[in-house]
């Protein structure tokens, strides 16, 4: 069921108000593919970041041009959940996408955290530029769920009950 | 993708039952409710106690699934309370004027004698 | 700014899974927009129980047909957001408006509340019919913030400060 | 729309300033948050305590915001010191390594003497 096709397609303005919906949104369909408080908290936060590089670097923050993230769940040959792929596009500058990576941590100072926080919670990180005349990047990211949740059931424990 | 689950946890004692289910109440987990009601009452206890303390959000289908189940524990003289209901969960039962229709109380203390 | 085109529009097959995502979103946007955590719950359990609808009547519970939600702020002439538009869309069954009405509540038996708490939580509820070959069916609903923020802010309470 | 703003409670007592942000610190609220700091920074006080009791969520322009501010307040002789830091929240700091260059203690009454 629903094999095709995009499960969930977020289109939002780069508008830094807007973080807080994109995050919950993510957060609370990664809970119900079976990913853990803590996990489902670490995609909302590389989603995040990655919006925020979209509005500061991709965008010089404007704050209404388009953005869209969209979301499946990735199956296993039982189409139980076994991860989360996100993928967010935009219609911004296009870069090298070798150009985006994390500075060197040992040096305090603000900012350039981003990348490497993405890098760090998200089990695949790909940016490519976006093919076709609009330009703009892409970025793809999977996590994977380290506790799978038992056979025929995608909710969060061992102690879930079955449906009627 | 199959059916979703929530964790419902049941306990027996003496002539009551106590379900609690823990997580939001909405379409894609009431069943999960529904069976554990269905399956509490078809014993027939004197007393079913749903504990919702661990229930921050409900919709028209959890309510749904309460009203069925008020309606077969009145048919089998089971007496039906509900607890711990929080103050959100509270108001759509408030918007569906069937606050006067279950028995609420604050805590499983007091389900036990409601 | 931002003030052309739609702030939020999320597409998602119709199956439950999705609903709390849909419901997070709105809730927590809603909430940005300068609406109490009352008046956001409301906006969310509203378009949870359309969704629903759109999911077991007009799609008789198939999980893999689309639904589109959009958002916008509503906003005054000081440009400040004094509540909230969203729209759902469907492909679905297309049924007479009229027939889309709550049941009388004094009988007590499931079901039949979801159009009438949509109605007692939103300021306007409109149902009518798609146009467009495709069909469907299509729900505007607002809500307006009952509380408005201060002057030049769009936070939500009395002792916000100033940004940078 | 307008820049966006969030609820900072600043409190002095005698050379310590305390500053209590609420609510989640992300791109939208950092800048209210940093406006906050650099207030209080620009009295040069003894000590900077940053209580996150209110704070759920924070992205790194929350974290950039904490640097800026730590580096003002070396340059100023100022000790800042985070307090009632949430578990979602220190691990963002130690995914950028950086709970070891702040000090971070448990609560107010620890960061009075930190
Ligand atoms: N979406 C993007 N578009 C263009 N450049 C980007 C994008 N995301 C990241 N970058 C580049 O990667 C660098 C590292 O990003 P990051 O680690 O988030 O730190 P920061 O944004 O604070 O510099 C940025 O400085 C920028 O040059
Ligand atoms: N999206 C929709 N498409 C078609 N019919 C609908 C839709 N939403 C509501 N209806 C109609 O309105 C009636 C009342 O809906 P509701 O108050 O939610 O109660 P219930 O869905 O439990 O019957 C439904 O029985 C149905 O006939």
């Amino acid at each position: 069921m629903t094999s095709n096709g995009t499960h969930i397609r977020l289109q939002m303005v780069s508008d830094p108000t807007y973080l807080s919906g994109a995050r919950e949104l993510v957060s609370a369909v990664s809970r119900r593919l079976g990913f853990s408080e803590e996990g489902s908290g670490q995609i909302a936060l590389a989603v995040d970041e990655a919006l925020c590089n979209i509005i500061r670097h991709g965008y010089d923050r404007r704050r209404d041009r388009p953005i869209w993230l969209s979301l499946n769940p990735v199956h296993d040959e039982q189409n139980r959940a076994q991860g989360v792929t996100i993928v967010l596009e935009d219609e911004a500058r296009q870069v090298d996408p070798e150009q985006i990576r994390s500075r060197d941590l040992d040096e305090v100072r603000p900012g350039g955290l981003g990348v490497h926080i993405i890098r760090e919670v998200m089990d695949e990180v790909r940016y490519e530029r976006r093919p076709g005349a609009a330009g703009g990047m892409k970025l793809t990211m999977t996590k994977r769920i380290t506790q799978p949740a038992p056979a025929g059931e995608t909710g969060p424990g061992p102690c879930a009950r079955g449906g009627a | 993708m199959p059916e979703e689950t929530m964790r419902v946890v049941t306990q027996t004692e003496g002539g009551t039952v106590t379900i609690a289910p823990e997580g939001d109440v909405d379409l894609a987990r009431s069943p999960t409710l529904r069976a554990a009601l269905r399956q509490a009452l078809a014993a027939k206890p004197q007393r079913l106690v749903v504990d919702l303390t661990g229930v921050d959000y409900m919709d028209s289908s959890g309510v749904a699934t309460l009203v069925e189940a008020l309606q077969t524990a009145r048919r089998g003289s089971t007496r039906l309370v509900l607890c711990a209901m929080k103050e959100r969960v509270r108001s759509i039962f408030e918007i569906a004027r069937l606050d006067g229709v279950f028995t609420i109380v604050d805590s499983r203390e007091k389900a036990a004698t409601a």
